[in-house]
This record gives structure tokens, C-alpha cells and sequence, in this order.
């Protein structure tokens, strides 16, 4: 009885020094963060006032883009103003340039995919060969996402001329970079039991990682690369910046030019793209990780 | 030759035996003829894609190497990298762009947990409803970054304010995105645990999926952070300054060696970022070897 | 017009003024002209400066994209900026003649105005825009007054349909961008800006051909110059439309009077070049506000 | 009393419990037995309704738990303690967290839910959790996470927090797998201990028989989801030992087994 | 002939296997038995170079296992067979591609590399591992992903990958822990069968001293990381088995402090 009696109270005397420790941790943490809070809040000048009196007016842009539709004249021709033809009178050039980008961003997007799933499995602490490798492809990866893309494009440009392809190679590389980042993290996280059985089977270093760590961690992969081909569709940055066009570049002409009810227009197209995607990315997600119901 | 040097732990099977087990088991040996059809169509498909886009886009052999004495037009103007005349200005914008990228981050990440929680299919079983919720996620991330900053430049006027909103706007349907799905794949037997004790709805989350899930949801909040830093477009629409204006400008005007200079400092910081996520991560995910005793 | 070569301009006395109960705070824009290094500037000193002056608070906002400063000039947010002439015409009709124009940028040779050109390969064969038929030119960008907008409008005045009368027309994607596209065979032409003056063979006075020289990145023996437009005035510092008359009459005077009476300030904005300041109006921008209607309805008739 | 009425579950076309009925009145210690796959764990998920049953029904004295929702459901898993094969502990919460969540659904009052998600519990019971580590020998790990156990240790950790909620039953799947003799030993007198002082129903599934026998009141015995045997351990004899356990039929899994293959010469090692 | 010099592992204070020499002549089916955390399955890991000596050599045929690096190493792991206490299946692959995982390191020629990542596995190979899972009942199970099975069948799963290696030596960590009698019974038989049949060494962790009694040539006591028994199952008598298990000595597993055996017989459970 003493000897339990005593045991509780060594683990409430542990526990409380515990509680010290970490609430002092936290309070630090929690203190670090709240001075960077104000900080960064006072170099942004968020000042809750503007805050309060802007919020509210948010929505005027939103409305200016917006077109007047009419009810009357809904399903009129291209030539009638408020009617749903007149505010997409440029769907087939659109739906064209959506296209183009969707397979520019595609390619771009596969490249890239490929190329971080080859340099993830070296750049992952758990899985790494040798510090070389380790080293040599984290470093690889931090360059390639933290030199701009434009820089990228705007070297490209001197080597293969303006046109989609130094622009899909730009995406292709700054893809790399940032794919390869989320990847290794995702392989940081699996579960390395499978690992140790494959190797002690005789499996080679990259036979283990196809399969046992490749199957754990496709479904994150596959998301972060769709998440990726997502944002590769949407930018415009560097497919503009090598003269490839594609619906990004257009919506910025048509913001720059205040053509507003096109700004509208495309943002539609581009949501219904991106809906589509994530659609896609759910199916096949779901599908690798297959019916987990019950797994005990 | 195995077989030969012990006989077999595994009788090496004969000829008919495998045609036995062939008969017996066809999907072990090759899937079903339908899905086979399907995988060859499916590749088939792809690799024709693959190869009109290759062609239509330029990628050939030719051009690829014809391209290469071209790289060096612009590597050889970096060296050797310099902060010209305007360090202090670099700096500036540096501070500048990390203290509107934690703000943007900060918030976008703190209002993207519970929405991203609610769009997942372990925690919100109402189909319905959470499909409509991802759609709203879908119609954000839609949504430009510029067309926010715009949003926000006529309600709050130019400056970083407009900026870290248009940010956080940008960021929290893509977060909430990214946490739905981390959310989706944890471990299900830990929440189930708490549900057999009678834990509700709310302390499964809390004591079942939260642990789980946190190294995840900081890894991603830093990152998003890190690229924030990095990213040029929104702060300059918004008049805010920042890194990214700085470097822009620069290459507008080709300083290439001041570009080189901001590259430096920003893989510097960027590493530091790294560093510190690394940190943070190893501390929530527990030491390297501490899960297996 | 006054100009900042004018003797008889004195620099404001400092001073509150009446204006400051309408403009609690000066708000002001820094967008680059087409001379893009304008952005580079040191604007701290002229910042303070414009503070001691008025004696009111001053913000600077350096935007890389005019987008937000038109919207912030419509959402009456912003007071003065500088900008190009196409971004204050995109932002005059954007808010119905709401924005006006006081003052544009004098260079050091006395001209206020800069020209496109278009550029072929030298040893292309081709010597004058009526070789290029059937040839194919770049654009810079959509958005580039030089490189796009106004080529186009000069050459329809000239009575040429840019996209007709060239084979292939497409974007670089910037001024850069399109003149690489030319020098490695991808398009016949390009269209760029430059100073008009000065040796063509060193890229003249200023211009993208000029920077590009500077940085050893193409030789102009290797570009010839076949078309030049007509003089387009430098983009002009603007200011709301709805401001008190003797707050723009203040913002003129301060500027204009800036060269002399703060050269180093004048030097820290102006980057070296250029002597001053000449006052404007709106009907000297308004060719490139009916060139943007033109465009939009050009576009609105799906070319 | 504890009854199961034609519990059935079926995963495609495996049927993992097929029709199973049974009345365990209150304080007994029920050892259930079986090969591996038969069925055992299935079974106690959906008294504790983890899974949900294909057909048939769970009554507790008479209610039909098959039918709870919400807050009665929770109420009666917070009565039917659950030992897991995998111990389904939060890896990353310490073991004295991961007892103390065995009291999540024993709070009352207002700010209940509030504070048992901030994870703020009293120093009673805290007292009362470290008592019971201790009792597992488990009181000095009581602050480390539970990751870093050893699979031992961990099985234990899943049979405190069993016991802190206080439950009217305990089902524990398979809680001396892991376990060296002497530990399996303390856990099963512990268990029954539970069951004699405070009248619990315990269902336990056991491997091993003798253990089984050695503790239990009656002893179920499963084979391919239906039961084969139900008595006291001292029915249990060497036949229908067979008849659970022995190779009469095919312990295969998995859909029904059809012809068998060419069996590798004389290999025919499990049947 | 497996020899293991002065094998020695620390974690950081705690040393898990202590200076531990042996020599194993090959056909030998030894049975490890200890308390939990007495360092059984760190040395077999060791023995597969899974974990590195801190000190101390293993020999195989005289050569020095401990120095092998890249294609050799691989080559002695895939003559070691390692059978694990977690089973390390792939949980998401199927049932067969993990048992054919165990040929990766049997295939030679010049596209061995290639066919192998690509998971092309010849219909031999395949009709081998059928014919492998079918000796354990598995067949019809074959094409289910690894996590749809229960525990002991993921135990067989992971003996017939081993056995798929077609090993010289077998390292099993606790090979019937998840196993029912008749499964146990026939995981032994074949590990004996194996080890009798085609002169395997086989090191056998084992929670069950009765186990090793029935089917070992020789058992090997660990206590805190040293030997403390060694000798024939006959040899093993009731003081020696308390030397191993009893509570003489603290059994303390790690860092977490001893694994305190059964609970105080007068306290209240729940108190
Ligand atoms: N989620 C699931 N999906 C498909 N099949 C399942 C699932 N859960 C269980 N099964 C199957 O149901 C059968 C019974 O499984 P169960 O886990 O209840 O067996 P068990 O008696 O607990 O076995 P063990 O002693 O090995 O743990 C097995 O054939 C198993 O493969
Ligand atoms: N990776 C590790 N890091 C720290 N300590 C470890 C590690 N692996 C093992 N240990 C410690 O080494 C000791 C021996 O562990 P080991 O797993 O070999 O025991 P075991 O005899 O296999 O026990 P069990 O029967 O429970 O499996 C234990 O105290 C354990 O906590
Ligand atoms: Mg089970
Ligand atoms: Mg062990």
C-alpha cells in the first residue's frame, strides 16, 4: 500500500515538474510567437481600425467584376448585353488557351513530379544513403525552389528562345524544387517497418524504397503533385514571361486593361478547372488508399 | 541453381504445377483481361499524349542541345554576386517580406485547421455538406492572388495590409485543401481508441487526430510560409515592398548580379526556415529510432 | 507649359495647408514609367522632404503593377503617383476622367517623349517595314505601350493591320524576351523601345536596346533598326481628380522647382538622367486613351 | 446480462461472424477461443460498435445497443471497455494522457467537455491513474510517450485505461499476446480480479487454451465466425478441442476455399 | 558456422545485448528466451546487421559479417532470413507481392535491377509463393492487401517471405506470439522442418519456454543483456529458469524502469 501510495506520489511529483517544464516551454513558445505576432502585425500595419472600417468594402471589386445579367435576355446571342453569351463571348479562345495551359502545365507538372520522386528518397533524413547524398539533394532541391522562376524563364529564354518550352522547363525545375521538399517529407513520415523487412530480405536501397516505402506514401504524392499541377495551371507568371500565353496571361491582360466582366469570366473557367482536379485528385487518392474501413 | 544447392525450402515448382496454380489463381498471375485492356489502352493513350506534347511544345533532341551554350548568357553576368548600392533597401525588404508572410501565413493557417478538419470524410461524414464545403475551397483557390490583393487594395487601400490579407486569402483554401487530406490519411486505430472509450466526436479530434496530424500541419504552414517569402507578385501589386519587388525590379533591369546576391540571401533564409521546421518537426515527431523500442 | 528649366519656379515654403483637411495623409504611388530602373531610386529623402514641405504625413507605395494603383486611385485611396501613359490611361477611363495629369519627366536633352522601334536581325536582308510583309514579328507584352499597344495603333494609322500584313505576330513576354526571340531566329522582327536619340549603334541614349548593350548581352552590329513611331510622351505624375486645385498647383511647383533647389533628392529619384519636370494635361494623353478604347473594341469584335 | 442475438458480419464475400447468439449473464469472465481469423475480434468490435453488424442485434439488459446514437452511444462505450490487439494508444501523447483519456466520458457538469479537451484533469485523477500504472509496474514510464514502449508495455497501458473507466464490461482482444509469461500472468489475474471484486462481464479472446481455461467461467470456442463450443473449461475436452482448433476442416481464410491446388509434394505442412 | 565475439549494443545508458559469445554450428535450431527488454530482439538484429555493433564481431564461416558493405551485405541478408515481432509486411501491397519480395535479391543477370523495381515477377516465382502460402492456408488470400489480414495470418505472411529467401540461417523474432496452438505448432514444425531438412541455422526468440523446450537443440538465457544460460533443453532446470525469468535480479526493461510483476494480491482495482 505505502509502497503504491509512494509510487502515485513520485509520478505526481514527476508529473507536475513535467507540467513546469513544458508550460514554461509553451510559455516561451507562446511568448515568441505573440512578439512576432505584434511585430510583423506593426510592419504590416494592420491596424484593427482600417480592418474595421475596409472589410465591408471587400466585396466592391467583387461586384464590379461581376457582369449584370438580365433575366429577360439570359440565353440571347454573343451581341446582347446581360445575356450569359455577351459575358463569355470569348469561351472557344478561352476554352482553347485553358486547354493549351492545362497540357503545358501538365507536362510541366509530370517532369517535375518525376524528377522530385527521384530526389526525395535521397533527401529524406530517415532514408538518405549517405550524408553526400543527403546533402547534395537537399541542397539541390532548396536551390532549385528558391531561385525565382523568373530567373529560371528569363535564362531559359537565352538558351531554347521564348515559347513554351523554356517555360515548361521553368516550371518544370521550380516544380522540382517544391515537390521534392513536401515528398521527402512525406517519406520522413512513413513507416520504416516494411523498410527494415525489405532490406532484411536483401533488398537493394532502391528496391526498398519501391516497395515499402513507395506504397505507403503514393496517395500524399499523388496529392501534392495534383495540388501542383492545380497552382502550374493557374500561374501565369512564367508562362506570360516566356510569351507562351495561356489562360493566366489572359486573365492579367484582361485585370490590367479593366476589361471586369472577362475578369469574371475567366476566374469562372479557371474555379471549374480546379474543381475538376480536386475531383480527380479525391478518385485517385481514395482509389491508392483503397478501403481503409476496419483496418485494424 | 538454388534449387540444386539445398533441395528447396520452396520445391521449385514444375512446369505443370505452375500451370496448375495458373488455372487455379489467373489474377496472381496477370490481372483480369478486362483491366488488362484497360491499363495497355490507358498507356497506350498516355504515351501518345506524351509524344504530341513533347512534339507540339518543342522538345526535341535537337533543340534541347542546340540550347545549351545559350545557359551560361545570364550565369556568367551573377558573377560575382553583389549587394550594389542599395544593401540596406535589400535588407528592408527582406524584414519586410517575412514579417507580411508569418502575418499571411499565420492567418490563413489558423482558419484553415477547422475548415480543413470539416472537409475531411473520417470527421464530417455528411456527404453533402462536405462536398459543397470542398467545392467553396475549389472556388478560392480559384480565385487569383491578384484578384484578392485587388479585392483588398480597394478596401483597405495599397500598402502590406492588403497584401498579408490577399495572402491569407489565397493560402487558406489551399491549406485547408492540404490539411483536409492529412487529416484523411492518419491512423485510424488511435481515433478508434478514444471512440471506444466514449470519447465524443470533438475529444477524438482532439486527442485522436490532433497528435497525429500536428508535425504535418506545421511542416505546411512553414512551407507556405517559406514560398511567401519568396513570392514577389502579390506584394507588388499591393505597393508593399518586400524581397520579391526587390528582385523583380532587378531583373526587370537585368542587375544580375545583385539578382544573384538576393538569391543568395533568400537561400540563406530559406535554409533557416528549413532548419527550423526540421526542428519543430523532430520535436513533434519524436528523435529519429524513438518509435521503435 | 512651365518646365523645371524655367529660372523664375521657387520650391514651396514649408508650411501646413489648407488642402491638408482633405488629405489627412499624402498618399503617393511610385510605378515605373517605361524607363524601369526609375524604380530603383532612393526615395527616402524625398519622402522626408515632401513631409518637412506640407507638413502633413507621407506614405510611399512602390508597386510593381498598376493594377492596384488604379484600383486605389478608384477607390479614392491613393493621392498622387507616377505612372506609364498607358497605365494613366487605363486608370482615366477606369474612373471616368477621375485621375489628371500634372507633370511628366524631362530628359537631359530637353525632350519629354521616347519612341518604339522595330528591330530585324542584321543579316536578314530586310532594310524597311515593307519588307516585312508577310514576315513575322513579337510583341513585347500585351501590357507595354511600347511594345504592343502603340506599334499597333501607329502602324493602323499608317495603314497597315498588324495582323494581317504579318505572317505571325506573338509575345515575348517582355522587351528582353523579344529581342532574344529575334536574335535566335524565332520572328523576323521585334518591337522595343528606346530613346530615339543618340547612336543607334550603341542602343541610343536609353531604351531596352541600350541596357541590353551595356550588359554585353547582344551587339547592335548584329540588330538593325527599320521603323521608329512617333514621339510618345513620357507617362506624367498624376494626381485624383477631385483634390483641391491649390494642392495640385502645390505638388506642380514642388516638383518642378525640385531639381534646383534639391538636386542630390532629384539625382536619388532620377537615377542621374534627366533635367526636371514639364507640366501636362490630359489632352496630350489623349491618343493613348483612345488607343485603349480602340483595343477594347477591336477586342470586343474578336479581332 | 450481456446478449448477442444472430450477430452476423460479413467483409465481401468473407463471413467473419456468422450468427452468433449468446447470453452472458452479469460477472461472467468469458474466454473466447479460436484459430487465427475466425472471427474473435470482429466479434467484440461490434459489441463495443466499432464495427457495425451486418445483421443480428446487442442487447444490454435488455436495450438494444445496436440502435444507440450519439451521446447513449458514447455512454455505452464509456461502459464497455475496449483492450485492442494493436492497443490503439496516441502514439504521440505520454502514458499518463493516454490512461487518463479512459475518463473522457465520466465528466459531468458544465465545463466537462471544455476541459477534458484542453486536457486538464484533476490530481485525483491523476492519483488514481498512476495507481493503476503502478500496479502494471508501469508508474515510472508514466511521462514518456507511448511510442517509445515496447510492445509489452504498451498492452499494458491499453489495460489501464481500460480499467480507469470504470466499465460494467471489458472486452480484450487478445491482452497477453505480447506479453512474457510472468506479465501475461498479472494482466489475467488483474482482469479477473476486476471481474470478482466489482461483478465486471469480461469477453476475452485468448490463443492460448490453457490460459483460458485457467481463468475463465466459460470459454466460447469460434471457428470460421460461428460458435463451435460454449461450456465451462472443464466441457472443454480433448475432442472438442479438436473440433475448434483441429484441421477436420480447412482453417483456411478468405472466400470459402475452393479445389485445392496441386499441394507441393509431401509439403503439406498447417492441415 | 555462425559466431558471435563479445556482441555488444548500447543505447545511449542502457546496454541492450552485453558482450554476448556464441558459436552456432550450422543445422543448429536455437531458442532465445528472456524477459521482455532482455535484449532478444536487438541481437538478432545485429546478427542481420539491422543494427550496428557498438562492439564485437559476427562471424559466418569465418568470414567477418560485421565489415560487409553494399552488394555483399545484401547478399548475406538474403542469406539470412529475418522473420520480425512486427511482421514488417508492406501494408498496402498484396499478399503475394510481399511473400515474392523475398526473390528480389535471387535474381541475377543484367535487367535483374530493372524487372525487380518494375515488380515483374516470373509465373515460376509466383507459382512458388503460392505454392509457399498455400502450406500455411494463405492461398486464397493471396491477392489481399497485407492490412486486411489478422494478426496471425500477417504472421505467416511474413514466415513464407522468410522462407521465399531461401535462407541459410533464420532469424525469428517471436514467430508465434500473434498464433494460435495450431498455428504455433505449425510454425515450428516448419522452422524445425526447414532447419532439419536443409541443415538451416534457425535463431528462434521465444516467449514460451515450453516452446523451446519442445522444439529446440539448444536455448540460450538472456538476462539484462548477458547470457546467463546456455546448454541443451535438458540442461534447463527449474533454478536455471528462474535465473532467467525469476525476480531475483530486476528484469528492468530500458529506460523505463522494471517491469514490475503481478499487483499487490489486497488492492483495490480502481481505487
Ligand atoms: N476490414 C476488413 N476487410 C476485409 N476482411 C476483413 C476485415 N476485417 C476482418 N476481415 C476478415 O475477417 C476474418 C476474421 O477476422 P478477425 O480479425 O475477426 O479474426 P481473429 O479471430 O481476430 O484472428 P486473429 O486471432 O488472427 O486476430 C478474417 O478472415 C479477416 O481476413
Ligand atoms: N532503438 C532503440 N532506442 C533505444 N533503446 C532501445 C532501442 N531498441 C531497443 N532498446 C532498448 O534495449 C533493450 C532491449 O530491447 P529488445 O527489443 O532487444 O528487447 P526484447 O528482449 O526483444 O524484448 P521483448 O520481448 O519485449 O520484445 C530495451 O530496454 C529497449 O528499451
Ligand atoms: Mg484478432
Ligand atoms: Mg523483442
Amino acid at each position: 500500500m505505502t509502497a503504491a501510495a509512494s509510487a502515485v506520489a513520485r509520478g505526481e511529483a514527476a508529473f507536475r515538474a513535467a507540467r513546469r517544464r513544458k508550460r514554461s516551454a509553451a510559455l516561451l513558445g507562446a511568448a515568441i510567437l505573440l512578439g512576432c505576432f505584434l511585430l510583423s502585425a506593426w510592419i504590416a500595419e494592420a491596424d484593427p481600425a482600417t480592418l474595421r472600417a475596409g472589410l465591408p468594402r471587400i466585396g466592391e471589386y467583387f461586384r464590379r467584376i461581376l457582369p449584370t445579367l438580365r433575366w429577360e435576355v439570359l440565353f440571347a446571342g454573343t451581341g446582347t448585353e446581360g445575356s450569359l453569351a455577351f459575358w463569355f463571348y470569348r469561351l472557344d479562345s478561352w476554352a482553347l488557351l485553358l486547354w493549351e495551359t492545362a497540357q503545358m502545365a501538365a507536362l510541366a507538372t509530370l517532369t517535375g513530379f518525376a524528377a522530385a520522386a527521384l530526389l526525395a528518397f535521397p533527401a529524406a533524413r530517415n532514408l538518405a544513403p549517405g550524408p553526400l547524398a543527403y546533402h547534395l539533394a537537399r541542397r539541390s532541391l532548396e536551390g532549385l525552389r528558391t531561385v525565382p522562376d523568373l530567373v529560371i524563364a528569363l535564362i531559359l529564354v537565352w538558351a531554347f528562345g521564348v515559347g513554351p518550352l523554356a517555360g515548361i522547363l521553368a516550371i518544370a525545375l521550380h516544380s522540382t524544387g517544391a515537390l521534392g521538399k513536401l515528398f521527402a517529407e512525406a517519406i520522413e513520415n512513413a513507416d520504416l517497418g516494411p523498410w527494415e523487412g525489405v532490406r532484411a530480405a536483401g533488398g537493394s536501397w532502391a528496391q526498398a524504397c519501391r516497395f515499402a516505402v513507395l506504397p505507403q506514401v503514393l496517395p500524399n504524392l499523388l496529392s501534392y503533385g495534383l495540388l501542383r499541377f492545380e497552382i502550374n495551371l493557374r500561374s501565369a507568371s512564367v508562362i506570360g514571361f516566356v510569351g507562351a500565353g495561356g489562360i493566366g496571361e489572359e486573365l492579367y491582360t484582361a485585370i490590367a486593361s479593366n476589361y471586369y466582366e472577362e475578369v469574371s469570366a475567366i476566374v469562372l473557367l479557371i474555379i471549374l478547372a480546379v474543381a475538376c482536379v480536386d475531383l480527380l485528385s479525391e478518385r485517385v487518392r481514395h482509389r491508392v488508399i483503397g478501403a481503409m474501413e476496419g483496418a485494424r | 541453381m538454388s534449387g540444386a544447392r539445398r533441395g528447396g525450402a520452396v520445391p521449385r515448382p514444375s512446369p505443370s504445377e505452375v500451370a496448375a496454380w495458373r488455372a487455379r489463381m489467373p489474377r496472381a498471375f496477370a490481372p483480369a483481361p478486362a483491366r488488362r485492356a484497360l491499363r495497355w489502352a490507358l498507356g497506350g493513350a498516355f504515351l501518345a499524349w506524351l509524344a504530341w506534347a513533347l512534339w507540339q511544345f518543342g522538345f526535341t533532341p535537337q533543340r534541347l542541345w542546340n540550347g545549351l551554350s545559350g545557359l551560361t548568357t545570364i550565369l556568367r553576368l551573377m558573377v560575382p554576386p553583389s549587394p550594389g548600392e542599395q544593401w540596406a533597401e535589400i535588407l528592408r525588404g527582406l524584414g519586410e517580406s517575412l514579417a507580411m508572410a508569418f502575418l499571411g501565413t499565420l492567418l490563413a493557417a489558423v482558419i484553415a485547421l477547422p475548415l480543413g478538419a470539416l472537409g475531411a470524410r473520417n470527421v464530417l461524414t455528411v456527404g453533402l455538406l462536405r462536398f459543397s464545403l470542398r467545392r467553396v475551397f475549389d472556388g478560392m483557390r480559384g480565385i487569383d492572388q491578384l484578384v484578392w490583393a485587388l479585392a483588398y487594395v480597394r478596401a483597405v487601400g495599397l500598402g502590406p495590409l492588403a497584401g498579408v490579407l490577399a495572402i491569407a486569402s489565397a493560402d487558406v483554401a489551399v491549406l485547408a485543401k492540404i490539411y483536409a487530406e492529412a487529416i484523411e490519411n492518419a491512423d485510424r486505430r488511435q481515433v478508434e481508441g478514444i471512440a471506444a472509450v466514449g470519447g465524443g466526436r470533438l475529444a477524438q479530434l482532439r486527442f485522436g487526430l490532433l497528435p497525429q496530424v500536428a508535425p504535418v500541419i506545421l511542416a505546411q504552414a512553414l512551407y507556405f510560409f517559406e514560398s511567401n517569402v519568396r513570392s514577389a507578385a502579390i506584394l507588388g501589386v499591393v505597393g508593399a515592398g518586400g524581397i520579391g519587388l526587390q528582385i523583380a525590379e532587378r531583373i526587370r533591369v537585368r542587375y544580375w548580379d545583385e539578382v544573384a546576391f538576393i538569391i543568395l540571401l533568400l537561400i540563406l533564409t530559406v535554409a533557416a526556415i528549413d532548419a527550423l521546421s526540421a526542428r519543430l518537426r523532430r520535436r513533434l515527431i519524436g528523435g529519429p529510432g524513438a518509435a521503435r523500442a | 507649359q512651365r518646365r523645371s528649366t524655367d529660372p523664375d519656379i521657387a520650391f514651396p515654403a514649408p508650411g501646413r495647408r489648407e488642402w491638408a483637411a482633405q488629405v489627412p495623409q499624402l498618399r503617393v504611388g511610385v510605378l515605373g514609367g517605361e524607363n524601369e530602373a526609375d524604380r530603383l531610386g532612393r526615395f527616402g529623402p524625398y519622402r522626408e522632404l515632401l513631409e518637412r514641405t506640407f507638413q502633413i504625413p507621407v506614405r510611399l507605395f512602390m508597386a510593381s503593377d498598376y493594377a492596384g494603383v488604379i484600383q486605389a486611385f478608384g477607390a479614392g485611396q491613393l493621392e498622387i503617383s507616377t505612372m506609364s501613359p498607358a497605365a494613366y490611361a487605363a486608370a482615366w477611363l477606369d474612373t471616368n476622367g477621375g485621375v489628371e495629369p500634372i507633370l511628366c519627366t524631362e530628359e537631359a536633352d530637353g525632350s519629354i517623349s521616347y519612341v518604339a522601334v522595330m528591330v530585324v536581325r542584321a543579316d536578314s536582308g530586310i532594310a524597311s517595314l515593307e519588307q516585312m510583309r508577310g514576315r513575322s514579328i513579337v510583341w513585347s507584352d500585351p501590357n507595354s505601350a511600347s511594345g504592343y499597344l502603340i506599334p499597333r495603333f501607329a502602324l493602323r494609322r499608317q495603314g497597315i493591320n498588324p495582323d494581317r500584313y504579318f505572317s505571325r505576330t506573338g509575345f515575348g513576354g517582355g522587351h528582353e524576351q523579344a529581342i532574344v526571340a529575334v536574335l535566335q531566329r524565332q520572328y523576323d522582327a521585334a518591337v522595343t523601345w528606346a530613346s530615339g536619340i543618340g547612336e543607334e549603334a550603341e542602343g541610343f541614349t536609353r531604351g531596352a536596346l541600350r541596357s541590353m548593350v551595356e550588359k554585353g548581352m547582344i551587339n547592335m552590329r548584329d540588330l538593325r533598326v527599320i521603323w521608329r513611331s512617333e514621339p510618345i510622351i513620357n507617362g506624367p505624375t498624376t494626381v485624383r481628380a477631385d483634390l483641391p486645385a491649390s494642392f495640385k498647383e502645390d505638388m506642380k511647383l514642388f516638383h518642378l522647382a525640385l531639381p534646383r533647389a534639391h538636386p542630390e533628392i532629384y539625382r536619388q529619384i532620377e537615377r542621374g538622367g534627366g533635367a526636371g519636370y514639364r507640366e501636362v494635361t490630359h489632352a496630350q494623353y489623349q491618343f493613348m486613351v483612345d488607343l485603349r478604347r480602340e483595343e477594347a473594341q477591336e477586342r470586343r469584335r474578336r479581332n | 446480462m450481456l446478449e448477442l442475438q444472430g450477430l452476423t458480419r460479413r467483409f465481401g464475400t468473407v463471413t467473419a461472424v456468422d450468427a452468433v447468439s449468446l447470453a452472458v449473464p452479469d460477472g461472467q469472465m468469458v474466454g473466447i477461443v479460436g484459430r487465427s481469423g475466425a472471427g474473435k475480434s470482429t466479434l467484440l468490435r461490434m459489441v463495443n460498435r466499432l464495427t457495425e453488424p451486418s445483421a443480428g442485434r446487442v442487447l444490454w439488459d435488455g436495450r438494444d445497443i445496436t440502435a444507440l446514437r450519439g451521446r447513449a452511444l458514447r455512454d455505452w462505450r464509456a461502459d464497455c471497455a475496449m483492450i485492442f490487439q494493436q492497443f490503439n494508444l496516441v502514439q504521440r501523447l505520454d502514458v499518463l494522457t493516454n490512461v487518463l483519456i479512459g475518463r473522457l466520458n465520466r465528466r459531468r457538469g458544465p465545463l466537462a467537455g471544455l476541459t477534458g479537451l484542453l486536457g486538464l484533469f484533476t490530481a485525483e485523477e491523476r492519483a488514481r491513474a498512476l495507481g493503476l500504472l503502478d500496479r502494471f509496474g508501469l508508474a515510472e514510464a508514466a511521462l514518456q510517450r507511448a511510442e517509445t514502449l515496447s510492445g509489452g508495455q504498451q498492452q499494458r497501458v491499453a489495460i489501464c485505461r481500460a480499467l480507469m473507466q470504470e466499465p460494467k464490461v471489458i472486452l480484450a482482444d487478445e491482452p497477453i499476446a505480447s506479453l512474457d509469461p510472468a506479465n501475461a500472468e498479472a494482466v489475467m489475474q488483474a482482469l479477473r480480479q476486476a471481474n470478482r471484486e466489482q461483478g465486471l462481464t469480461v469477453l476475452c479472446n485468448l490463443h492460448q487454451i490453457e490460459v483460458a481455461r485457467a481463468h475463465c467461467d466459460r470459454i466460447l470456442g469460434l471457428r470460421q465466425g460461428r460458435v463451435v463450443f460454449d461450456g465451462p473449461p472443464a466441457a472443454l475436452d480433448a475432442e472438442r478441442e479438436e473440433a475448434i482448433f483441429g484441421d477436420t476442416a480447412p482453417a483456411a481464410p478468405g472466400p470459402s476455399g475452393p479445389a485445392r491446388a496441386p499441394a507441393p509434394p509431401g509439403a503439406a505442412l498447417v492441415r
